[in-house]
């Protein structure tokens, strides 16, 4: 299939730390890609550049074919290049479904619209209904994000993702704070995206990052130093020093 | 030149008389995060001590600036323990309606016990002179002020930057809970932050009485002025604050000498052009 | 400060106006780890921050080493010697790196910020940006650190490996069990991984909707699958 | 495209219904309660209309304060503007009272968009800073047209003619009461829709967390932008309807103090529900009068005092203290 | 016998409440010294503040006063653009209102039941022209307050020192609210006049402008300095101290005043305000309102007609604490002397306005050039 989306050469320093150096990186449609990398390696940095919430000082970022590198967040968002947030970003006075139908109404192009109401159309109430109980938050539907757990609040954050039918995902540890057992949940909410999508995860969940992706790439200090399929990811020495550490160990005996 | 020099000398001693009244503001807005619009409130308490303390007992200069710093503290104690302890951390705007109830009250009472008319605090001799400074005279006052002004800013800079104190102030008001969590006695450190604001208030209210004179309505007539040049500085910061203070008042100082009907066009257009370069102010710090 | 106990006796608390936690009671002995489970939502955040003294309190006793904290505030018990790494970090955000370890330090010189930089090498190479400015996983490297340079002799980790490189969970975990090994600190840890959580503790309790449903030692509940599944879920322990 | 079939039911019972049977209760209540006070202060009309001019001020101003967290002590600018605007046509010949609300609510929308444009460009506290060098710049041009405005003796000698060619606006202010209290109501069923449209929900989420809201693939600025306009001719009209009713229009109507005492109004009542900008300009305007009334001398110390005893008892404004009292009825509360 | 209402609107809260005490302490010592009774009516006063020049309050406070309270009669007002908003009731209310202060001259055209017990700027004013080329000043600069009553004093000066032959160099408007007046005392230096004509409303400023005159050194350099009494209020006085020693103002009113009427006068309203220190001009407009609201009341007999209370009034003349006045019949503007006055010590050791020339029988010159 042909490629989706696609980084050249971007680069990145703040001060005089390099966070991103010349990464360059290609997703075709119904990709699954797990960025990893240790800690401070600019995993955060590399999603806010392809984002456009900060400007790189090199490189492009092109979409379906589009130069997109001088659009801002919002445009880049309308053209299906969406993304979930590391530390949850959310209304706390506002409910979780309140939260995805003003998602929904904003994909559709009726979010600031004065003369309608907010709620009431029924198939945006269905399909708000159906994202939420895909991702277990049904019952606390109607209570402020405030007052939710915190773990509840990162799935809400991935339900707003998907509201907003993205072409590209990107997904910031998408499962920190999620308990295990709630795991699952993510899982089989992303198995059921429609495959044309690219997805990358970042993800420091092993488990999680091995069972969901078909590519992995590693990220240490800004530059990419593995690319390959995930069973070829514990045997390298590189990403084990930089990375894995035991975790390796314990794979490979497993 | 000999004008711009005139000019240059009043705009610095009347930047730094606003910048020793309003340092105490910045400081309470930008670190403990409370929008105290009842600072010059304390500074005219201040002053209508300071003025008793010269005028009606004929005490000295200096003691009776130290009267009005120890007194206007006494005073806000009971005040930061009832009332300012309350609203640490709440929003900004209920802040802001429960600070003008204070001054609403400080006004009224003033008015009541001492009367609408202008307070005076006579200045002592060598003060009252005016100094030749080579191209013209100058009150000594002016300079006094100025120097009070550099005296301040360095010593405040220390205390917040260097300081362990300075550390567990910002980190109170970054995050009071995570703060105490991790043993810092956060309202102790805010009680005498506080103290320290109302401190400087005062100080402020006493040496710029020249320039902003003491009166019952003290407390509401320069309130615009002092949150314009604290956010105007970015709140919290020192450099922030002097560098505001001097800007605007060099930009309202020759405004006035230039066009002074156009005077206040000229201060605000100023402070628009300020912001809309820099949004933070200044030196705002990051949020 | 050596290690303390910790005994709490029919806590109950909450937010505002919201009870979450109900009559919890267990002790926990000197220099002993605790891993507390629960789904969830379940009220682990709430039992570490009422331990700390960051909710409200409905009733109940807090005792360490015998002597009640419950009515104490949150620095007091701090200074007897508590200590709460957060689940949301809680980095001061305007502070440098630095700052933030001398925060923590309480009245111990200056120059132990460097056990934190041994600790992690990267927060010396960060130690003068503020604090908005670090990675996630540097934050929760820094807020670990943080409540560790002020010795408590209770610790409270609340998911502290959540973002972190596995490399780093791995040394961070043996730091921790070195830590309690040494007589030094009692451990209370809120772990997501089932797995790291029954490795680095004695005991194990698991909280549902704000009460205590079982307690036992790590090894009773690893070789009893139903009650995993039954009380944390399915697909938890590989 | 279906992205995930629904599995599971909300069981929560839908909210809607309860709501809209809640606004128009609340809608009759206002209603009740203006002609309560028709009928119990006949001799207050004029004091009364003037709380409905700034009641409808305060309403413009919770838009922004309240529902887009921008706070501004510059929003006597928008009344101002309309109240000028309005007062400038009336001098001129418009005397027609309907359409000098509609030309104070263009004046006052337009000052909107020129406040709401520079204001957007900074946040926090300096953005405060510049709504209130926008209204001192306002209040100096109005002081400096003086052939137009009258300056600082005020615009004068404003005739409004009958409303429909009937019911004068006259000393005793009936008609000014009742003309006000409709366009009150009219303007409240209005802003009950705008908050609770996706507009609205859009600025509570901008309030909320700005990066959130653009990572939704919402631009900000318009939409705030877009809510200046609407308070702009909410303040414009409030502006108006003060300039027909007093028949003056001074340079107090762009002031500085006129702004702020709008935002303790504002916060006294409550932000970000439309009955809290209407109860705290009624207590605030009533409680200032009665006082004032009572001992002219001495009644600021009074109103501060409420001000602090409104923050001590409930913090979150008056119409916070019924939520709470709501609340506390209910087993789950807020914080 | 009825109970007559008199509405009283001024500054008796915030910023200007001095003012307001004023209006009070002449009110007061007028009805200590003249009775509460009037042809057997017993007066009432009701009191309503307005705190700052606000029209549309002002307005609201007259309607109540007359709708709600039955007041007959309307007295008071400090700010020119709040008599402007009630002037268009009057006729509806069938009230007369009688200006305590206000002192803008067109406002006496806007209803023929105005009547006016102050003064306008423009006749403190206009002697002042005389006096400083009499003084030997030929060049002069102008610098006032940027509102309406400072324009007013402005032109009227400039008027009147031009017809005297003089020249002015320069006129300066100044904002409101300026706090540092150096740059401005820059300005009077380098524009080479020889005296400086100022007029700044009463209060804190009036301390700031003195202050830098003086520090400046323009006073020791020999510059003249003229203006309207607004400037040296009693009440400012002591916060001015020997910095405003030989300052020349003209105006209608001096505390120093000597008169028996004025003697009375001064005792009685001290005794209202209750501080020597606070008295000062707006208490004489409040004093010999009180005489013009009483005359009304003897001359209806307690009915109320608006019109025939004002007609009653009109040439009215007595002796003022002020001096001789009367009532214009046709503007119904008060006329009355103004006097030149220069601060100096008195023998306790204050300083004090002294009269040391009369301008008798002064009328409203901003009207008549209309
Ligand atoms: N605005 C900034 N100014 C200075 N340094 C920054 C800034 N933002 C990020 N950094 C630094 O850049 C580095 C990369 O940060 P980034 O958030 O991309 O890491 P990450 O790979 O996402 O790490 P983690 O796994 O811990 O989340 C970090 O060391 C961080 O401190
Ligand atoms: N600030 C708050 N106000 C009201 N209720 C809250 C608040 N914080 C948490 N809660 C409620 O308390 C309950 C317990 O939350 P808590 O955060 O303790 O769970 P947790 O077990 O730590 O979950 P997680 O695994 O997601 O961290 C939840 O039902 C949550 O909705
Ligand atoms: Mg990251
Ligand atoms: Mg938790």
């Amino acid at each position: 299939m042909s490629e989706l989306f696609r980084v050249e050469g971007l680069t990145k320093s703040f001060g005089g730390l390099a966070v991103s150096r010349n990464i360059s990186l290609a997703m075709p449609a119904g990709e699954r890609l797990a960025l990893i990398g240790p800690n401070g390696a600019g995993k955060t940095t590399f999603v806010n550049l392809v984002t456009g919430q900060i400007k790189p000082s090199a490189g492009r970022v092109v979409l379906n074919g589009d130069d997109v590198t001088d659009l801002g967040a919002v445009r880049r968002v309308r053209k299906g290049l969406v993304r979930t947030f590391q530390v949850t970003r959310l209304f706390s006075d506002m409910t979780p479904e309140e939260h995805v139908t003003l998602t929904v109404l904003q994909r559709e192009g009726r979010a600031s619209r004065i003369l309608s109401r907010f709620t009431g159309d029924s198939t945006v109430a269905d399909e708000v209904h159906g994202l939420l109980g895909a991702l277990g938050l049904v019952e606390v539907a109607r209570r402020k994000v405030g007052e939710i757990a915190y773990g509840q609040q990162r799935l809400l954050e991935i339900a707003i993702a998907l509201a907003l039918k993205p072409k590209v995902l990107l997904l910031d540890e998408p499962a920190a704070g999620v308990p295990s057992s709630e795991t699952p949940r993510i899982e089989q909410a992303l198995e059921r995206l429609p495959p044309s999508l690219a997805v990358l995860m970042i993800e420091h969940d092993m488990d999680l990052v091995f069972r969901f992706a078909k590519r992995v790439v590693v990220l240490a200090a800004g530059e990419i130093i593995f690319e390959g399929l995930p069973f070829e990811v514990a045997a390298n020495d590189k990403v084990r020093e930089a990375y894995l550490g035991n975790y390796a160990n314990a794979r490979s005996v497993a | 030149m000999q004008t711009i020099l005139s000019i240059g000398l009043d705009a610095f001693a009347y930047g730094m008389a606003l910048f020793i009244i309003c340092i105490g503001l910045s400081l309470t807005m930008g670190l403990m995060r409370v929008v105290n619009l009842a600072h010059g409130a304390f500074a005219m308490i201040a002053g209508y001590i300071a003025s008793y303390a010269a005028r009606d007992l004929g005490m000295g200069y200096a003691i009776a600036i130290a009267l009005a710093i120890l007194g206007t503290i006494v005073i806000s104690i009971p005040l930061e323990r009832l009332l300012f302890r309350r609203i640490y951390g709440s929003p900004e705007l209920t802040q802001v309606l429960m600070t003008i109830g204070i001054t609403f009250c400080v006004i009224g009472i003033t008015n009541y016990f001492f009367g609408p008319t202008l307070k005076t605090i006579p200045l002592p001799e060598a003060l009252a002179q005016p100094v030749d400074v080579g191209f013209r005279t100058i009150s000594a006052h002016r300079l006094f002020v100025i120097a009070c002004g550099v005296v301040v800013a360095t010593g405040l800079w220390f205390l917040i930057e260097k300081t362990a104190f300075g550390i567990k102030l910002r980190a109170t008001v970054d995050n009071a809970a995570m703060a105490d969590a991790l043993g810092v006695r956060t309202q102790v450190v805010y009680a005498v932050s506080f103290a320290i604001a109302i401190g400087l208030a005062a100080l402020g209210g006493v040496v710029g009485a020249e320039f902003l004179p003491i009166e019952p309505y003290y407390a509401l007539r320069y309130m615009v002025t002092f949150l314009v040049v604290v956010s105007v500085g970015g709140a919290g910061s020192i450099p922030g604050a002097v560098v505001a203070c001097i800007v605007l008042g060099a930009i309202d100082t020759t405004g006035r000498y230039l066009m002074p009907e156009f005077g206040n066009f000229f201060f605000y257009a100023a402070v628009i052009g300020i912001v809309c370069v820099f949004p933070r102010g200044f030196f705002g710090r990051a949020q | 400060m050596p290690a303390a106990s910790l005994e709490v006796r029919s806590l109950s608390a909450g937010y505002g106006p919201t009870v979450v936690l109900e009559d919890v009671s267990f002790s926990v002995p000197a220099g002993s780890r605790l891993s507390i489970l629960g789904r969830n939502g379940m009220g682990k955040t709430t039992l570490l921050s009422s331990l700390m003294g960051l909710t409200r309190r409905y009733g109940g006793e807090i005792r360490v080493n015998g002597n009640d904290v419950a009515g104490d505030k949150s620095s007091e018990r701090a200074l007897k010697g508590v200590g709460l790494v957060p689940q949301t970090r809680d980095i001061f955000r305007s502070l440098t790196v630095e700052e933030n370890l001398l925060v923590g330090i309480k009245d111990r010189p200056r120059s132990v910020i460097q056990e934190a930089y041994d600790m992690f090498p990267r927060l010396h190479e960060r130690r003068r940006n503020l604090g908005w400015q670090l990675s996630g996983g540097e934050q929760q490297m820094l807020s670990t650190a943080r409540t560790i340079l002020g010795r408590p002799s209770v610790l409270l980790l609340d998911e502290p490996l959540e973002g972190l490189a596995p490399v780093i969970c791995d040394e961070l975990m043996a730091a921790f069990t070195r830590l309690a090994a040494s007589g030094e600190m009692t451990i209370l840890l809120v772990e997501q991984r089932l797995e790291s959580a029954l490795d680095f503790a004695e005991s194990v309790l698991i909280l549902e909707r704000g009460q205590i449903v079982w307690q036992g030692s790590s090894e009773a509940l690893r070789s009893d699958h139903s009650l995993v599944e039954h009380y944390i879920g399915v697909g938890s322990l590989h | 495209m279906q992205v995930i079939a629904p599995s599971e039911k909300l069981v929560a019972p839908s909210h809607t219904g309860a709501q809209i049977g809640r606004d128009v209760a609340g809608v009759l209540l206002i209603i009740a309660a203006g002609l309560a006070g028709y009928w119990l202060f006949p001799d207050n009309l004029a004091l009364l209309t003037r709380v409905i001019a700034v009641a409808l001020m305060v309403l413009s101003l919770d838009l922004i304060v309240g529902y887009c967290g921008i706070a501004t002590l510059g929003h006597a600018a928008l009344f101002g503007a309309g109240a000028y605007a309005a007062g400038i046509a009336c001098v001129n010949g418009v005397t027609e009272p309907l359409t000098l609300i509609v030309i104070g609510a263009v004046g006052g929308a337009a000052a909107g968009l020129v406040m709401g444009t520079i204001m957007l460009r900074a946040h926090g506290l300096p953005q405060l800073v510049l709504s209130i060098a926008i209204v001192q710049l306002f209040h100096e041009a109005a002081n400096k047209a003086s052939a137009y405005t009258g300056g600082s003796d005020g615009l004068s000698g404003l005739m409004p003619s009958p409303l429909f060619g009937v019911f004068e606006f006259d000393l005793w202010g009936q008609t000014a009461y009742l003309f006000g209290l409709i366009l009150l109501v009219f303007v409240f069923i209005v802003l009950k829709f705008v908050v609770s449209s996706p507009f609205g929900m859009l600025c509570r989420g901008i309030k909320e967390d700005q990066v959130r809201i653009r990572a939704m693939g919402a631009f900000v600025f318009p939409v705030l932008l877009k809510m200046f306009v609407i308070s702009g001719a909410v303040a414009g009209m409030g502006g108006a309807l003060a300039a027909i009713s007093t028949q003056v229009v001074g340079l107090d109507s762009v002031s500085f103090e006129l702004s702020a005492n709008a935002l303790v109004m504002l916060v006294l009542g409550g932000l970000g529900t439309l009955y809290g900008a209407l109860v705290g300009t009624v207590i605030f305007m009533g409680f200032e009068h009665v006082v004032s009334s009572i001992n002219p001398f001495h009644w600021m110390t009074m109103v501060g005092a409420l001000l602090i005893a409104v923050v001590l008892a409930a913090p979150k404004g008056l119409s916070g203290l019924t939520d709470r009292l709501f609340a506390s009825g209910r087993a789950k509360g807020g914080r | 016998a009825d109970t007559i209402k008199v509405g009283v609107i001024g500054p008796f809260s915030g910023p200007f409440a001095l003012q307001g005490k004023n209006f009070q302490a002449g009110v007061e010592a007028y009805m200590a010294l003249n009775g509460k009774t009037v042809k057997g009516h017993t007066v009432e006063v009701v009191y309503r503040d307005l705190p700052a020049a606000n029209p549309a309050q002002s307005r609201a406070l007259a309607q109540e006063l007359i709708v709600k309270d039955k007041v007959q009669y309307l007295g008071g007002v400090y700010f020119t653009p709040d008599a402007l908003a009630i002037t268009p009731l009057l006729k509806q209310a069938n009230a007369p209102l009688v200006i305590f202060n206000a002192a803008t001259s067109a406002i006496m055209t806007q209803s023929p039941l105005v009547v006016r017990t102050s003064f306008t700027t423009a006749q403190t004013t206009t002697p002042l022209g005389k006096i400083a080329v009499d003084r030997g000043v030929k060049k002069i600069i102008s610098a006032v307050s940027d509102y309406g009553p400072g324009v007013d004093a402005e032109a009227a000066f400039k008027k009147a020192f031009e017809a005297a032959g003089g020249q002015v160099v320069e006129a300066i408007r100044m904002p409101l609210n300026t706090n540092d007046f150096s740059p401005i005392m820059q300005r009077v230096r380098s524009s080479g006049a020889e005296g400086v004509f100022a007029f700044l409303p009463s209060g804190p400023t009036t301390l700031g402008f003195v202050k830098a005159f003086n520090d400046t050194g323009l006073k020791q350099a020999g510059i003249k300095f003229f203006a309207p009494g607004d400037l040296t209020q009693e009440s400012d006085l002591p916060a001015l101290g020997d910095g405003a020693l030989g300052l020349l103002t003209t105006f209608h009113y001096a505390v120093s005043h000597e008169s028996p009427e004025n003697k009375r006068f001064v005792e009685a309203a001290t005794k209202a305000i209750g501080s020597p220190e606070q008295l000062s001009f707006p208490s004489v407009g409040a004093y010999d309102g009180m005489h013009v609201i009483y005359k009304m009341i003897e001359a209806t007999d307690g009915k109320q007609d608006a019109q025939k209370a004002v007609d009653a009034v009109k040439g009215l003349a007595w002796t003022s604490p002020r001096g001789p006045v009367s009532i214009d019949a046709e503007t119904r503007h008060i006329t009355e002397n103004i006097y030149l006055r220069e601060v100096v010590k008195g023998p306790d050791g204050k300083t004090f306005n002294k009269e040391i020339e009369t301008f008798p029988n002064q009328k409203d010159p901003g009207l008549a050039s209309q």
